[in-house]
């Protein structure tokens, strides 16, 4: 399904990483770790097709895509450091407007539901600047939760999180994976994955690296 | 052929040439320059209505044309850049955008102390005038957006673009206020019409140009040269091309 | 493309894209009214100066008149571009947009629809009211506000392509003027001009119907290399 | 307080905190010298706009002129003061200010100085080269570059106020900057009318000294409205 | 050091906790925990002096103190949610600021050392903006190295971290409790601190919350 081929990324003078392969399978989870500055989040956005490598290419489906292929836009769902919340639309109403960018067919009461989910229903109607941290990237859960999109590439999904929200990190990565679903995501702490589904992959063992 | 165009897009090769073609260009610029100045200074009679004022046209009408031209050529680049994603054409580009400016500036500075004389003001709203003026001010917006961009893959990409809608946009204005308010002399060189200019005249203005038109070559690819060794320090080639310099 | 490939962009889709950026912008432009009426007020303060100020005769006032109002229109639009797509930008928002399957052009396009209903409309609904000050008759003013229709989304279109070029770059406002006033400098002349062909007997034609092909021409080409400039921004 | 207390902030405090406001937001406005040029660009091409809209004679234009360079200074301190507190906001800057031991007064002093730096004064120096262009003469010059040395700080300290109360953007602070904004018509009502006096062969001191009693007025009054809408914002 | 009388957060119609009250003594480091949208980070801001407590007191030194009180200017360091990062400096003018603002006297090399410390020694001098989103968390880490403020009040400190940053943190937090300095973080996470220093506080236990 996602392959890579040989590929590398550049920033400034310095090489993050290079000759970076992999293929990933329909249910599978590559989990990318290595220290700060590794370019977890640089290699995320290349394969979300918002940047192009400096070498190599990406596969999708078999084909090679370039930065913003319309068939990768059909699939991706791409949940980075940015929150993409505007804080003077309500929880119910940002969650409404990404649906319908998403092309995803979801009515109000789904929205309610999504929302009830990550326990949101109380705070469903405030702007969300009044939303705490983690509330906010609640609101990026319930998004995948109605989500059809087969990729989910999530950048440090666990952050703000309390144990309840990533239980239902977990329950929602299960039932992509076991949809047939793909995921990349980074995280420097073990991810909610069943075992069986997971990839990982070191960045700091990639060569090319020189952090710091 | 094609062999060959690729061989010279990639910026290892174009290095050396643009080294020796610089030379080259840098030569011819002082010959011809010191010819046209002989030529426009000494050679050329004294107007009978303009005096000797109208000598500037031999600056003025040369930067004019070039601050034009090196706007297309710039565009030209800008395109490829943006359409095959060469390093080297967007290289160019920002090579491009300093003598384009300086062209344009100085048409504008001559013009405007020609018109003093002439017109009895440094300026008006007049279609050559505005629109070598906003000329002047996208690219020295080119410049401005460049230094502003830290990361120079993105400046080439934004710059291009800039450079593109720059280019449908100085017509529009040209003819905009052509139609609008008409002072400035229409053109007096064309193919089809008899020469209205004298002879000597029109030969100090043709070797004038071919000098201003050869700085601007070699400058650019001097320049050039600069910014291929400034973007691709890190790259072992330009390493090894520095090292032995820095030791002499 | 394989068979199999996603179809291309449709009238439909194209259409419920702009629909959906419009939208957004405008709903969260109405949350914060103030915004809203800083600008009017921006562009009622500029027009009233000239004539509070310097007190001049009544032909003075009538010559001065249509540059005023559309140099006044030119600056309003400037003076929100900033904001047109730094939020999203700042947010995630843009990269949520540029990846979403629906047509970028189109999305953006509804940005642009929006910026022009929150500061060009009202700016040419106000400007014949405002015009009266300046000494201008019936006619002149119909003609103006004609002209500020059709030149006005330029403005905003022309400008959205700065704004995009700008995002990420040091320097925000004024770096943004630079690159966008040339290439408004087209439409002030063609919409100023075409009052002042009224005054002096002539008609307005001409310019207006330069004015409308300039934004078909906008309208035709900004879209796309917004798009362009919002992908170089996220890259 | 007890005697164990903290000092009252002294005199070398205040300009300390001053100093160290002022020195960061002029480093970051000027972060490259080309941004210096953007600026002074910025408002060549803003002040060449309206000849461009309206090709008028040499006395319309003498007409325009202090009005145009007025206008150009107001759109000059309103496209970047909003960004000044807003960004410093939106990145946590602002918080860390407001807690530090320094006189916040005096801190937002320096933020104000930094925008007056980098608006109001390049302006005001501008302005009587560019004045040439509107067929201005050497006293009328003098005149408005006076006017614009004691009009544009109180446009930036005034501006400061609207920008700080609009910060968390609750409906009642975005009313009050509607509030403060009209404030700028008089400031530049009289500026404007300082070179009309000296053009009408009258005296322009009564504008010159009313510029400078309201600067004054607004020297001591604004840090301290701003230091208290700073504190509001963040609660 | 620290007190609180029945303190009290209320935010829009909900009551987030009341009647809380605690001392924090000298070493000691409060760590806040509990579910998203308890009142954490609202606590948090109340001790640094940013907000008002709706009911209750805040006392600092034993005497009570209101927001922006000058003494506990004095004493408290306060990284929150926000980076308070300027993207247009590089992480040493963004640090050097910092101190400067503090009134901390710390020169040139005092100010590399710490960034060394956090291993941003090679990304010193580019613009924070390039910085991923760990090394600019670590340029706060720098911060604190450089501060001599008795009261650190660090919502969320792990946020970004991998595990070297941990282990700075770490380091830090010891030092500081070490030097009788006092701590008060909010995390979802264990944090790295002595246990005998540890006050754990608990928010979901405090009454009046009704959360989701
Ligand atoms: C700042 C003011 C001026 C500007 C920006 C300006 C700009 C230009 C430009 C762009 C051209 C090339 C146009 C073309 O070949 O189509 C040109 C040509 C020329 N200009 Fe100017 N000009 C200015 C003032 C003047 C003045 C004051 C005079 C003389 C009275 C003058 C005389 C000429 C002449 C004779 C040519 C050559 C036209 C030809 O043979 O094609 N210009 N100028
Ligand atoms: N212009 C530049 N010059 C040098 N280095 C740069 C430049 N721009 C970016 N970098 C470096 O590129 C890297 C980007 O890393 P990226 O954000 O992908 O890291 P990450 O693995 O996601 O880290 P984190 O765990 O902190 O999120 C950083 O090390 C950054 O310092
Ligand atoms: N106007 C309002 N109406 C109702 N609830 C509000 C309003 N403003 C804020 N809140 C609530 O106040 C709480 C603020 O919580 P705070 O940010 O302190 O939480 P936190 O414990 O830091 O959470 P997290 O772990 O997610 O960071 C949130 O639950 C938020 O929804
Ligand atoms: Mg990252
Ligand atoms: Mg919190």
């Amino acid at each position: 399904m996602l392959e890579t081929r040989s590929l590398a990324a550049r920033r400034g003078f310095a090489t993050l990483f290079q000759g970076l392969g992999f293929a990933l399978a329909a249910g599978e989870a590559l989990v990318v770790s290595g220290p700060n500055g590794c370019g977890k989040t640089t290699l995320l956005r290349m394969l979300a097709g918002l940047s192009a490598p400096a070498e190599g290419e990406i596969c999708w489906d078999g084909a090679s895509v370039r930065p913003f292929d319309a068939k990768l836009r059909e699939a991706v769902a791409f949940n980075g450091h940015l929150p993409a919340l505007k804080d003077e639309l309500t929880a119910f109403e940002n969650l409404a407007a990404w649906t319908t960018l998403e092309n995803e067919r979801a009515d109000a009461q789904a929205i309610d539901r999504a929302l009830a989910d990550v326990a949101l229903a109380r705070r469903a109607r405030i702007p969300a600047r009044a939303l705490s941290q983690g509330q906010r990237r609640r609101i990026g859960l319930a998004r995948l939760s109605l989500s059809r999109r087969r990729l989910w590439i999530l950048d440090e999904p666990l952050t703000a999180l309390d144990s309840d929200g990533v239980e239902v990190l977990e329950t929602l990565l299960a039932a992509h994976l076991e949809g047939g679903g793909l995921v990349v995501a980074a995280s420097h702490q073990a991810l909610p994955v069943p075992t069986a589904n997971l990839r990982p992959l070191d960045l700091a063992t990639v060569p090319g690296g020189s952090h710091g | 052929m094609i062999v060959n165009w690729y061989r010279y897009s990639s910026p290892i090769s174009f290095y050396p040439l643009a080294g020796r073609l610089a030379r080259v260009f840098g030569v011819l610029a002082v010959v011809f320059t010191l010819a046209g100045l002989y030529i426009g200074l000494i050679v050329a009679p004294t107007d009978a209505t303009q005096g000797d004022a109208y000598r500037i046209i031999f600056l003025h009408v040369p930067t004019a044309w070039m601050a034009m031209f090196i706007y297309l050529v710039m565009a030209f680049w800008s395109a490829l850049a943006l359409g095959f994603n060469t390093r080297l054409s967007a290289m160019m580009a920002q090579a491009l955008a300093p003598t384009g400016a300086l062209m344009a500036a100085l048409a504008l500075w001559s013009g405007a102390f020609w018109g003093r004389p002439t017109w009895g003001t440094y300026w008006a709203w007049d279609a050559r005038m505005t629109s070598t003026l906003i000329l002047l001010f996208l690219y020295l917006g080119i410049i401005a957006l460049r230094n502003a961009i830290d990361d120079p893959r993105r400046a080439d990409r934004a710059c291009a673009l800039l450079a593109l809608v720059g280019a449908v946009n100085v017509p529009i204005i040209y003819f905009s206020v052509q139609w609008w308010n008409t002072l400035h002399q229409g053109s007096s060189i064309s193919l089809t019409a008899a020469p209205k200019m004298a002879m000597t005249m029109l030969e100090g203005l043709l070797v004038m140009t071919a000098g201003v038109w050869s700085y601007c070559i070699a400058v650019t690819l001097a320049r050039v040269r600069a910014i291929i060794v400034e973007r691709e320090r890190g790259a072992g080639w330009v390493a090894s091309l520095i090292a032995p310099q820095g030791a002499r | 493309m394989s068979p199999t490939a996603v179809p291309q962009p449709d009238a439909a889709s194209v259409s419920a894209a702009f629909a959906w950026a419009l939208g957004r912008d405008l709903r969260i432009a109405l949350r914060s009214k103030a915004e809203l009426g800083v600008q009017l007020m921006f562009y009622v303060i500029v027009v009233s100066l000239f004539p509070l100020a310097s007190s001049p005769s009544r032909e003075v006032l009538a010559t001065l008149g249509p540059g005023v109002l559309w140099t006044a229109a030119l600056l309003a639009s400037l003076l929100s571009l900033p904001r047109l797509f730094a939020a999203d930008f700042g947010d995630g928002t843009l990269e949520q947009i540029a990846l979403s399957p629906r047509p970028l052009p189109a999305l953006v396009s509804g940005k642009m629809a929006a910026h022009w209903l929150t500061t060009g409309l009202p700016v040419a609904v106000l400007a014949p009211l405002l015009g009266e000050q300046y000494a201008m008759d019936g006619t002149e003013l119909w003609i103006l506000a004609a002209a500020l229709l059709l030149g006005t989304p330029i403005l905003s279109l022309l400008g959205a392509i700065g704004a995009t070029l700008t995002l990420g770059a040091r320097g925000g406002g004024s770096l943004l003027a630079l690159l966008v006033l040339p290439l408004y400098a087209p439409v002030l002349i063609f919409g100023a001009g075409a009052v002042d062909a009224v005054r002096s007997g002539l008609s307005a034609g001409p310019q207006l119907s330069l004015l409308a092909a300039g934004l078909l021409l906008a309208l035709v080409g900004t879209p796309f290399a917004v798009a362009a400039a919002v992908r170089i921004a996220l890259d």
